[in-house]
């Protein structure tokens, strides 16, 4: 392929207009000695049928026909087929950040919607433009607590984070990495009841610890075993120590059937919306959500678009509150964070609206059913239900010889969930299932039926 | 042109656009017992709208942007080159929307031959040892670099304490150092707009962890004490932070790694032509040499005899900054320009990326002032300077620009020049597409002295005219709001959605 | 707005936006003897563009259209619905795309089977008894029709001489008939709107063939005569042609098989949502009684022990009017729209058409002068006579519309009617956006006494204004030329090519 | 499925405004007796996931993935994907005919553009809108043929018209149909030489024949054997009988590689758009591509677009001589036609512009190159090439027991190119063969071998 509009003759002319004579003179104030001085060792360039056919041969080699019951943050929903093609419009499609918001007054409307949508769907009094996904929007909600709780005076960066060992495992990994260069904070791991949730206590908030006072408790809603924490519970806990409670939705679709986490007391409520609109894609890109109270506005990292009105007192939307950013304050900003996920924001934005709250309401249903009948299938097939809270369309089922059997279903095309001892040992013969609306009645039999089947074999 | 309302301003209650399978479960199937407190819904407010309505309104929405795919976008550091149609294609071949994340390696296997051959080429573009796809984009990229470098320091026993920055850096530089417990030094940038080696040694003490350097730099131009730099900051034990998103001005011409970078994160929204998407998502992996390969996020793509596979046995590595491996999506689409380019057309890609903004640049400067003499790589930076005299500002031209259908030049960016017009027309523009943005910059030059006024309230044929960004920020509206009282929402919601004619 | 140059006028020779594929043959392989004369391709003038001028110019072009999917479209006859996306996906399906119409019938079971089953779908919405999805369009279905209606009769020994058609009937019935040997009686409208028995009577005489009937007719209305008036043609041994084109209107309603009709055309891009394209393709299926079964093109799609077949084992058939079997990517967007809808859906698809119309006449009764009192179903005729004293026309009023954002609705047809608006809403259009028009045809009224000469010269807002038609047709320029000399073409295109602003 | 936004409040308030109760109300005045007074007998209609789910099994059962070397009027190349990408937009693919030219700017100078590449390619004065297809066209240029002998006034509307038997059968059987209505109008046949080009002789012309003079001959070019006929002859057999000459080129590409009919003396040349930016798709859409001579215009059917000015005296575009057309001219129109294919002329035409002149050449050689390949790995098979002509990128091809090894190569999931004997009962021995760029040498290889092999079996 070749992209540049380039003839000879332009080539030519435009040297000349420059004044050298060839396009190496451009790269002539390069020092000799940084100079690559051969070609790139990078295979020759393809025609587009054979790139065509190069990239269909490799993702013919990804599985994507088996029947899959892993979700573990990343969902296989039905997306009707208006998301793509609206969201991929080019003119959405190639724009950069809406920097010049005169013409860019699509990218920018639709970011407000999405903005809207979040905050709705969270239950938050404002949300953002979008984050990254689900994990560093939990991380850089844990770095926005600890501001402001330096904030709150109350002592400096320092502090406790509380986090549900229930939360992702991959997102408490994320929280980690982004918390490990700064001084006096401490993580510290709440273990989890017969239900599946969160156990909060004394000893949760490390107490008697010199960390100091906890800034915040983390907890995914739904968890990572598909359980829904009462977040009523742990908002009093929160309070009662002082802590901002944040909460991490990976599946938003549960938002559908949930009591939106900032109604029941979530000072910060972030997820991941690649569940609505977007494809599981090997893990990206999706979308971070973050949503958070109107007075926390200032400590908030990330974009807002807000809405103005022109010259001639027209309505009009446009980046706002930069203040808070890296491009404005440099080592100051709430997060370094530039470039995020607005594509994504609009694919979502563009699903949720096309769902409507009915639609997304009994699409949820659906889902909560499908796991119902699913477990009920599953139990008759040795697998019983691992802990006792209240599921989405996720649970942890345990038996005997559970991984063997998994691995024997791999083998006969069904990937039967995650099993679950790689992160938690103590749950080494329980795998985390997850069924949802593409799951038809026949696959979730056929499901029981080869597990069943995979126990004698 | 008319409005388009905001989702929620239209609609009906009841309305909805989709229907869903039938539930093919017996109906006895129980939902799960839940504390009813806790599965409450708050779905009011959310559009109820047809399919017609949801498709007209994105569609009018779109027609409000400029974007690449219609327009010239000369967004100098936001490499605006033509994203190819058949990338998108590639990203969005069933194999590779539906596999999932937490599947076995094996299962898998055409897209992590896909990343690791991905890796590769970046390795080899860069003149670096490894690379991790993850980051989300350059800023994360940086965070992952800067952590590393931490990190780097750390295992050989202090973590140092601070990154020198140019002042010509962008923003993401010292946002990303002090995420990872930095303090950020600023190196003064020459009168010829580039770092020198003095610079640098002057501030470099054994608490100096990194220093951060663009390369070509926020001037479009190639800092040549680069060896020099590297040299210096390597014989006091610090590292140099390659800050690598202008690539598009080097690939096949020089290499970082060659030349003494120890970390460097390319944008692949940039350099490799995966679409910027108003904001993303993009991907900013990180390369790195040997001695830092250690400390490379988790997971990692393995080869084995057994396959490739994602491997998280990396007892030093920063850990994980992700939920999962990455922006895969944009990696296809990275992955499908690199093979299609080749070796070749990615050094032909910076030539004539160069070549076009040496062009531009050569013919504007009898219009704009010129901040640097210096020759330029892949983008110009002007000043109004020359304008003074009109009152007319940066910000005066740039609105006047998108008039004629442009998008305008980066501006006010980078800080070290007052006024900033950065331009970067890419390799991907025509001759006669230059040639039509000169015209047009000659014009408003014209304009600036014969009517001032008119470019100080353009753009005059865009959908809104210039925005009130003072009161955006003074009086935040984040998020459409209910009306107070219904009936009153729902007859403003009405008003708004009439189509009203502006002649 | 800015101008786009056409496509010969942008580019530069030599440059390309496609590269193919390797030539992997063996270097010797001959090209064939040809005589020098026949291989001398005339390439000259074709455009010389990069992939990314492609794309910028198609994109620009677009967004100069009014569509469905970005306007309301009341453009009367022409049934603008929403045309579903899930269709188009449909379409695209590598088994529906790749499949060849010269394979053998077992390679394209799937191909076939869809197709046996939408003309069943047909056939139970009209009442026919055989269907052929050949014709390209309602034209060709016409064609196709009253083509049968001659073999039916000539195969009766006596192909008779005339086909009765309504004055208000679409002009592709004369036009039809003619192309088959026959020629046209004009039966009078009504002043009801309606064709009467009696008009129908007093020209039927043997040399009849067939009468062809719009029902609903053009103005929207139904043919309440249409059983007595079948009965009367029968009584003379001739047929009874419908023209379906208005189907959206009677679908699980009323079907014209019940009421004595022998053929009909229906238009899919019509009643059953495949995109119109800006002027095709269609597609045009005819419905049969059985005593025309035989009769009907070839190929046929047969059901057989062996699965499906095509046949052409048809000895009366009037042979073969394309050169393959049909526009099968439209019949699989509406076999897959009847499919997603199912019986129900197609009932209430009517319904609302016809609620939608009613709504909308009532609202604009008040404002414009309607043609006829009698109730309409899908669509409804006004006319400019209240504005007469304004000076205002139709065509004005129409033009008007553009501005805010509503095309126009059909005007001047039916031509009984003098000044016609044919305003058709369509199903898929919400009740707020009815409101909208209406709004917005009422500030027209207004403006007509107000402002006359607003209205002469809209429209105001589009991209270009009224054009000059007459100019168009006198000195027809039907296509691009290189100017005289090259260097003068080279020039004149660079000046177009550069955008312009207005201000 | 349900695409109307009406909610029940939506239908009672309209209800209400309009004066009546019920729905039904609205069809009270169709008399009683044309009810139909039942549902429709279709089945209940189906979600997006489940009608997704259908149309994906039914597709499933063509066989779209075999190797296939069938030509003949539908041709399978590389389209680049920009084609459908653009052509797809939705504001050209959901707007109609360009009735309001001031809001069809879009698809008319698209038209217009289509209609200058056309008479490029065709080498005509200028070319129309488009037609349906390949075989309509070339029946509407035969009686555009007959309507301008007529108003030469040499006899009224009656004549012969001469067509190739190497023309497409399909084509030669839809002028017929076409045809088969006129009065006066004669059809006769003539045959090929051992060239495969047409035999135009006196008996060609039916001389002494009572229908009177010959009105046109129609060629295929290349013709239905791929051969290219030689049209300075055939133009010179024309102009002696003073009759027109129609070409008809079903392959477009092979504009690429051939001196334009028009340039050779065609008065009308048709052909098929296909080719050039569009599927097989089982025979359509395709695009009918209509050229011809300035001095014709008028007896010219179809629509045109043209160029004009508007009240600013800005360049602009709109539909033009309609006074040939059914909705002004009604039975005195050129033709019938009115909705034709327009997207589909838009798809050629962003076609044939990616391509550009260097790459319609080179694509057009790589064709004839690789049937000469073919060709020549064949004869080691035992085939042999029936015809001595020049060939583009399909050739007939003769060998001993070619029926049954062609079966035998079909359950092997080849379709080794098209019997003939169904058309041409002295070709029972031959197969058409169509080899193009879309072939890889290894699967020309695989052709040879299988055919060989099944000669064995
Ligand atoms: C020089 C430079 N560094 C870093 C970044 C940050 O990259 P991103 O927006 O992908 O986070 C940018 C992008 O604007 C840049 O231009
Ligand atoms: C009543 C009627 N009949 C026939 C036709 C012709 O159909 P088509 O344009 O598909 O050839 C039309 C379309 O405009 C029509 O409205």
């Amino acid at each position: 392929m070749d992209y540049t509009p380039h003839t000879e003759a332009d080539i030519q002319a435009m040297l000349a207009e420059i004044g050298v004579a060839r396009v190496a003179d451009l790269f002539a104030h390069l020092p000799e000695d940084v100079r690559l001085g051969r070609g790139l060792d990078i295979a020759p360039g393809l025609s587009e049928p054979d790139l065509r056919a190069r990239l269909a041969a490799l993702a013919s080699r990804n599985r994507a026909e088996l029947l899959s019951f892993v979700g573990a943050g990343a969902y296989a929903h039905f997306v009707p087929s208006a998301v793509d093609a609206l969201a991929s419009r080019s003119e959405f499609a190639t724009a950069y950040t809406p920097y010049q918001p005169e013409v860019s007054q699509g990218t920018l409307q639709a970011i407000f919607e999405f903005q809207t949508i979040t905050s709705i769907l969270l239950g938050t009094e404002l949300a953002n433009a979008s984050m990254y996904d689900g994990a560093s929007a939990a991380a850089e909600a844990v770095l926005m607590a600890l501001r402001l709780k330096a904030a709150r005076g109350r002592d400096d960066r320092g502090g406790k984070v509380v986090v549900a060992r229930s939360l992702h495992p991959n997102v408490r990994q994320t929280i980690a990495t982004y918390l490990s260069s700064m001084d006096g904070v401490r993580l510290v791991e709440a273990g989890y009841d017969p239900g599946g949730r969160v156990q909060l206590d004394d000893a949760a908030a490390g107490n008697g610890d010199s960390a100091g006072e906890v800034a915040c408790v983390v907890v995914g809603y739904p968890n990572f075993f598909g359980v829904v924490e009462d977040l009523r519970a742990v908002s009093a806990w929160a309070q009662a120590h002082g802590a901002l409670l944040v909460t991490v939705t990976l599946e938003p679709l549960a938002l559908g059937w949930l009591t939106p986490p900032g109604a029941l007391g979530a000072d910060i409520a972030v997820g991941e919306g690649q569940g609505l609109g977007l494809a599981p894609s090997f893990g990206g890109p999706g979308v971070g959500l973050f949503g958070t109270r109107e007075s926390f506005l200032r400590a908030m990292p990330g974009r807002v678009v807000g809405e103005t009105v022109d010259a001639d007192g027209k309505r009009g939307f446009c980046l706002t509150l930069s203040t808070r950013e890296q491009h404005i304050r440099r080592e100051k900003a709430t997060s370094n964070i530039c470039t995020n996920h607005s594509l994504c924001a609009l694919a979502f934005t563009v699903c949720v609206s096309l769902l409507g709250p009915n639609g997304l309401r009994d699409l949820a249903r659906l889902n909560v059913r499908k796991l119902r009948y699913a477990a009920a299938q599953l139990a008759g097939a040795g697998l019983g239900e691992r802990f006792s809270g209240p599921t989405f369309n996720e649970c942890v089922l345990r038996g005997a010889d559970v991984p063997a059997r998994w691995e024997r279903l791999v083998r006969r095309g069904i990937v039967a969930g995650l099993p679950l001892g790689r992160w938690y040992p103590e749950l080494e013969d329980a795998v985390l299932v997850c069924v949802t609306d593409q799951h038809r009645r026949a696959d979730i039999d056929r499901l029981a039926t080869e597990w069943r089947s995979a126990g004698t074999a | 042109m008319y409005d388009e309302p905001l989702l929620f301003e239209s609609g009906s209650p009841g309305r909805r656009a989709v229907s869903l399978p039938g539930d093919d479960l017996p109906p006895d199937v129980a939902l799960p017992a839940i504390e009813p407190e806790l599965a409450q819904p708050a779905l009011e407010g959310l559009p109820e709208l047809s399919e017609l309505e949801v498709v007209r309104h994105f569609t009018r929405l779109s027609q409000w942007n400029f974007s690449i795919a219609s327009n010239f976008y000369p967004l100098g550091s936001c490499t605006m080159k033509y994203n190819p149609i058949v990338n998108e294609w590639a990203a969005r071949l069933a194999g590779h929307q539906s596999v999932h994340p937490m599947w076995p390696d094996q299962l898998a296997q055409g897209a992590l031959a896909l990343m690791f051959e991905l890796e590769q080429m970046l390795a080899e573009v860069s003149g670096m040892d490894a690379v991790t796809l993850t980051p989300a984009a350059g800023a994360q990229g940086e965070f992952v670099g800067i952590k590393m470098v931490r990190a780097y320091h750390e295992h050989g026993g202090n973590p140092r304490k601070t990154v020198l920055i140019p002042a010509s850096a962008h923003g993401t530089n010292p946002a990303s150092s002090v995420l990872c417990g930095y303090r950020c030094v600023e190196v003064p940038v020459g009168r010829d707009g580039l770092m020198h080696v003095a610079d640098v040694e002057a501030r470099l003490d054994g608490d100096v962890a990194a220093v951060m350097v663009t390369n070509p730099n926020t001037l479009g131009l190639f800092e040549r004490d680069i060896r020099r730099i590297a040299d210096a900051v390597h014989a006091r034990g610090a590292l140099v932070y390659i800050d690598g998103a202008n690539m598009n001005a080097l690939c096949g011409v020089t290499r970082p790694g060659d030349v003494g970078a120890d970390v460097l994160h390319i944008n692949l929204h940039k350099t490799f032509s995966t679409p910027h998407g108003g904001g993303g998502p993009g991907a900013g992996p990180v390369c790195v040499k040997k001695t830092l390969a250690p400390f490379l996020p988790v997971p990692r793509v393995v080869r084995t005899s057994n396959g490739f596979q994602l491997s998280e046995d990396a007892p030093l590595s920063i850990g994980r900054v992700r939920t999962f491996h990455g922006n895969f999506g944009m990696l296809v689409r990275a992955y499908t320009y690199m093979l299609g380019l080749g070796g070749d057309g990615i050094a032909r890609m910076t030539e004539r990326a160069v070549l076009n903004a040496n062009y531009l640049r050569k013919k504007l400067e009898p219009l704009l002032t010129i901040a640097q003499r210096e020759p330029c790589l892949h983008e110009c930076v002007f000043t109004d300077q020359g304008l003074a005299d009109t009152g007319v500002k940066t910000m005066d031209v740039a609105k006047r620009l998108l008039d004629f259908g442009f998008h305008a030049p980066t501006i006010y960016f980078p800080l070290v020049v007052s006024g900033a017009m950065m331009i970067e027309p890419t390799e991907t523009e025509s001759r006669e597409t230059l040639d039509a943005f000169v015209a047009a910059i000659e014009r408003i030059v014209a304009e600036a002295r014969k009517d001032p006024e008119l470019l100080k309230t353009a753009p005059h044929t865009t959908r809104v005219r210039r925005l009130d960004e003072t009161r955006a920020a003074r009086r935040p509206v984040l998020r459409w709001r209910p009306a107070a009282a219904p009936a009153e929402a729902a007859a403003s919601g009405a008003e708004t959605s009439t189509s009203s004619a502006e002649t």
